[in-house]
């Protein structure tokens, strides 16, 4: 394993006093239970916006802690959901009276995590809305399974949702916001190496040099199928079809075009992705009228790329316009 | 034959024991259809809770298995986190004031804990999860009770149908958890959760063999 | 070889066009030849600050055209330097009528090239000043030799220095910005793995499972010496000793810290290589008061990273404050 | 025994071809101590050359060589680029107006490229550069003129002296070009540039021999 970390127990608290250390102008972290918050937390008032998940994806989900998105994140231990109460400080620290949200992605153990928080956390009187989001088109969704994996409109419903929740909106509305975001975002995945959690020490799965896995997570997991290596043009295809048959995004939509790193994949190779891209979607009429590219949902070292498409309209266009002032995310101020 | 609290204390320190030693086998399970955790979280949560029932080792066993349970759910996350900790939470209110347990005792106890663990993650038989192992042990338990069995031989045997409805997940296409999503790559592989909830049992069986 | 492209041959060109596509709001790419500039070029009565280097070190030069920073950027092949055709579109494209400065990394072919194209614009009447940023502390620097790599320091003499140009500075004033920031700067790379050149199809050098490579360039080329792999904090010490002795930077001198990824590395390692850096300055009573963390100036897919430290007074923190406006380094605007 | 216009025309092309044909070989070179990109600069600035040459196939020598070398420096990039670029553009103005080259031509034309590189470059015998092979070579050409040697036989030694100079790098420490970033790690590892420029005299010989 070749990573620059001391003792695989001690990354994710050394990383988070990194993280502290770089942008104490934005945040600070709190240890036992562990949370980054904002620095002007609770802001009286308004919505705390919070979210968290396993370590591993950064930025996601402490670099998005600031002004205009998140109030607080949960880290957990590497690809483990954070626990409950880690959550319920953070929501009671994030607490400015007009309620929280909970921003969950959709595992298993995110949700019954964050479910056990909540139900503690309305216990003490804190009202509590939780949205989940589960935009993985690699999934089948059916009831009788755990659905579809929550991926890249995580990041843009952080965005959006923390906007919302800057505007002063009440909490209902807030966390309408956050679900018209998951219900109008779509993503898929894929994967040209594994990644290695510190604590396994070696890579989760291995990969031929031929080969790659397309329907990945961001957990370091297989995907859906394993094939042979193909050309950027040919790999775009396979992510954004099953993408805009989905929703389906149609000729005249404008969209949000997020062109996400696995961690391990540099810019170079995710602008000429990008580009690939954006040629199929204009091909079929769809414009994108928004885009972030770069690596903010991550899955480790892993070599790769997600697409996510979010159809926009006035609203969510101006919510991802709003200023955002976080490590990962910054514009507007 | 009763299960006395000392017991109780041992089996935790028995169950953590042979997590630890098999702590990167069951990590490896959960690399091939999950995210190569399971060992690690369950190992960090276990030491932390016999540390922390060292503070009510004087209490009664539904205290120290509410103990146990807490501090699992605070310190194991992902999904074995709330399961596991649901579970001995469960179990804790079952046995709540309880300084010993007879068999009768030990079957409503874990009969507690399982309904918990079906409660929180909503599977079903053949999902491909650790109730595959833990409600055929609660089956085998519970026959046996009625057979009049001793509780050596009933322990034995629900640990014994545990590690059968461990090994029947191989064929399984998960429908819950992270497995799920790789559909039906998801058949031909042990489930991690399985694999644990088997240790759980087994170490049971081993340590109160003799009560 | 594992990478998101297509033909080795069209990965620089096909690349510009993903940036162009999703930065249209900031820039605009011309081919033939290529360089990156500001959609607003050129701007009048301002010194036009130009940049340019091999591909393959992305965001950098490329993603740092914009508002607050460089006008324009000539991207080589990979790990190519530029040609001096480039060099004077670009020149001529942002000469608002105060001159163009060339900000250039010092490599052999950039130099040469760079002083080619330099040339060729004065023949042609245009003002122009060239800096030569050397800030590789790895490399023993001599008359006789080519002397220091230019790595780390470019990216905060380009912030810099794009701010003393969007002041109105002239062109003398602000050439002596970049040589300030180049004076007071210093930096040390290390990499855990090769990195492999398209064309090449295969890593530039073998690095064994449990060695690293110390002070290397951002050419993917082995560095000054090889040796077993080391926790994160004994890493740390070596690449901040030498630095520190180097400008030397003394107790109670504040700097801005730039821990930089080499594009493999995931930001979970750079925050905590950070909290390492940072711990050894602040146990030395040298003070972090601005920080940049992220792979910025990168070497393709390489893991590492790269420390750089610039000794800050009032002048160049208010020019590191400045607003800027580019693909990848945003804020205040 | 002159050089005529299409014989220059032809080692173009066979220098090009040779390149081609040794392209990975010289970019493997350069990984050892360089940046892996020599051969492929060279080969995009060659083939580029050859057909901008075409249009001007009809001048004078010193036109081809100009254009050789204005196509090198805006096509090759690096540190080759301009040191290719300003020999061959330094070659053209020496023989400029030329239709055909004696071998004194041909001295002082290679003599003023080889001038240019070192203007260029600045680099010393020694310092692990391609001035090492072309230094040797221009010497070697200019003792056989001096001797009377036949033109074929000049320019056999030359190219014999440039691949003395070239293989002499090897065990040299880089003082200029990236290989010096590499300090005494760049001894024992033959230097591309010498390597290319050999090829270059090597195919100038093999073209020119019946001249
Ligand atoms: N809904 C569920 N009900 C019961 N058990 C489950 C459920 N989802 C997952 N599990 C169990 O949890 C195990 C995985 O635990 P762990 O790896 O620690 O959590 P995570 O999957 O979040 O990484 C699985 O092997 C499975 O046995
Ligand atoms: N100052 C110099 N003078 C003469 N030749 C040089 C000089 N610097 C480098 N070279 C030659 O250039 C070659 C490298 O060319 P190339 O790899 O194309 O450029 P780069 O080093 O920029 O990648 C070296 O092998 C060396 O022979
Ligand atoms: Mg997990
Ligand atoms: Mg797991
Ligand atoms: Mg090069
Ligand atoms: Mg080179």
């Amino acid at each position: 394993m070749k990573k620059l970390i001391n003792k695989p127990e001690d990354v994710v608290v050394e990383s988070l006093r990194g993280l502290a250390a770089a942008h104490a102008d934005i945040l600070r972290v709190e240890f036992d239970p562990n949370f980054v918050v904002r620095l002007d937390a609770p802001v009286k008032g308004k919505v705390g916006v919070i979210s968290g998940g396993g370590s591993g994806h950064e930025p996601m989900h402490g670099g998005f802690v600031g002004y205009g998105m998140l109030d607080a994140a949960c880290p957990g231990a590497v690809f483990t959901s954070p626990t409950p109460d880690q959550m319920l400080a953070a929501t009671k620290a994030v607490n400015g009276g007009a309620g929280v949200l909970h921003i969950v992605k959709n595992y298993t153990g995110d949700v019954m995590n964050f479910e056990m928080a909540a139900d503690l956390a309305r216990s003490e009187g804190i009202e509590v809305e939780s949205v989940v989001i589960n935009d993985d088109v690699a999934v089948q969704d059916s009831l009788y399974t755990a659905g579809r994996r929550g991926v890249g409109t995580t990041v843009i419903a952080e965005k959006m949702t923390g906007a919302a929740a800057e505007q002063r909106r009440p909490l209902k509305e807030v966390a309408e916001v956050c679900r018209k975001v998951n219900a109008m975002g779509r993503s898929m995945g894929m994967a040209l190496t594994s990644c290695t959690v510190p604590h396994a020490g070696k890579p989760t799965f291995d990969l031929p040099e031929d080969e790659m896995e397309i329907g990945i997570g961001i957990h370091g997991e297989p995907g859906r199928q394993r094939m042979k290596l193909a050309p950027a043009a040919e790999i775009a295809e396979m992510l954004v079809k099953p993408i805009v048959e989905d929703l389906p995004f149609k000729s005249g939509d404008e969209v949000l075009l997020f062109l996400n790193g696995m961690g391990g994949t540099p810019l170079i190779e995710l602008y000429l992705m990008y580009n690939e891209v954006n040629k199929i979607l204009s091909g079929q009429g769809i414009k994108v009228t928004r885009s972030l590219v770069g690596s903010y949902i991550t899955s480790l070292e892993m070599a790769g790329c997600s697409v996510t498409l979010v159809k926009l309209d006035d609203e969510l266009t101006k919510l991802w316009d709003a200023p955002v002032k976080t490590p990962a995310l910054r514009w507007g101020i | 034959m009763t299960i006395s609290r000392d017991a109780v204390l041992d089996w935790l320190k028995a169950f953590a024991a042979e997590i630890e030693a098999q702590k990167d086998y069951l990590t490896q399970l959960d690399a091939a259809i999950g995210d190569a955790d399971h060992g690690a979280n369950m190992h960090r949560g276990l030491q932390t809770s016999l540390a922390k029932v060292q503070s009510v080792a004087d209490k009664d066993i539904g205290t120290i298995f509410k103990t146990v349970g807490m501090t699992l759910v605070s310190t194991v996350g992902g999904a074995a986190g709330p399961l596991y900790g649901t579970m001995f939470m469960q179990m804790g209110t079952a046995s709540a004031g309880k300084m010993e347990l007879s068999l009768t005792d030990w079957v409503a106890t874990f009969e507690a804990g399982v309904n918990g663990v079906v409660m929180r993650g909503k599977a079903n038989l053949g999902d491909k999860t650790m109730v595959d192992a833990l409600t055929p042990a609660l089956n085998a338990l519970k026959e046996s009770v009625a057979n009049g069995a001793s509780t050596g031989v009933a322990l034995q045997k629900a640990a014994e149908a545990a590690a059968q409805g461990r090994d029947a997940t191989i064929p399984m296409v998960a429908k819950k958890g992270r497995a799920s999503y790789l559909g039906e790559r998801s058949a031909g592989h042990l489930d991690p959760g399985a694999a644990s909830s088997t240790i759980m049992l087994q170490t049971a069986a081993n340590t109160w063999a003799t009560s």
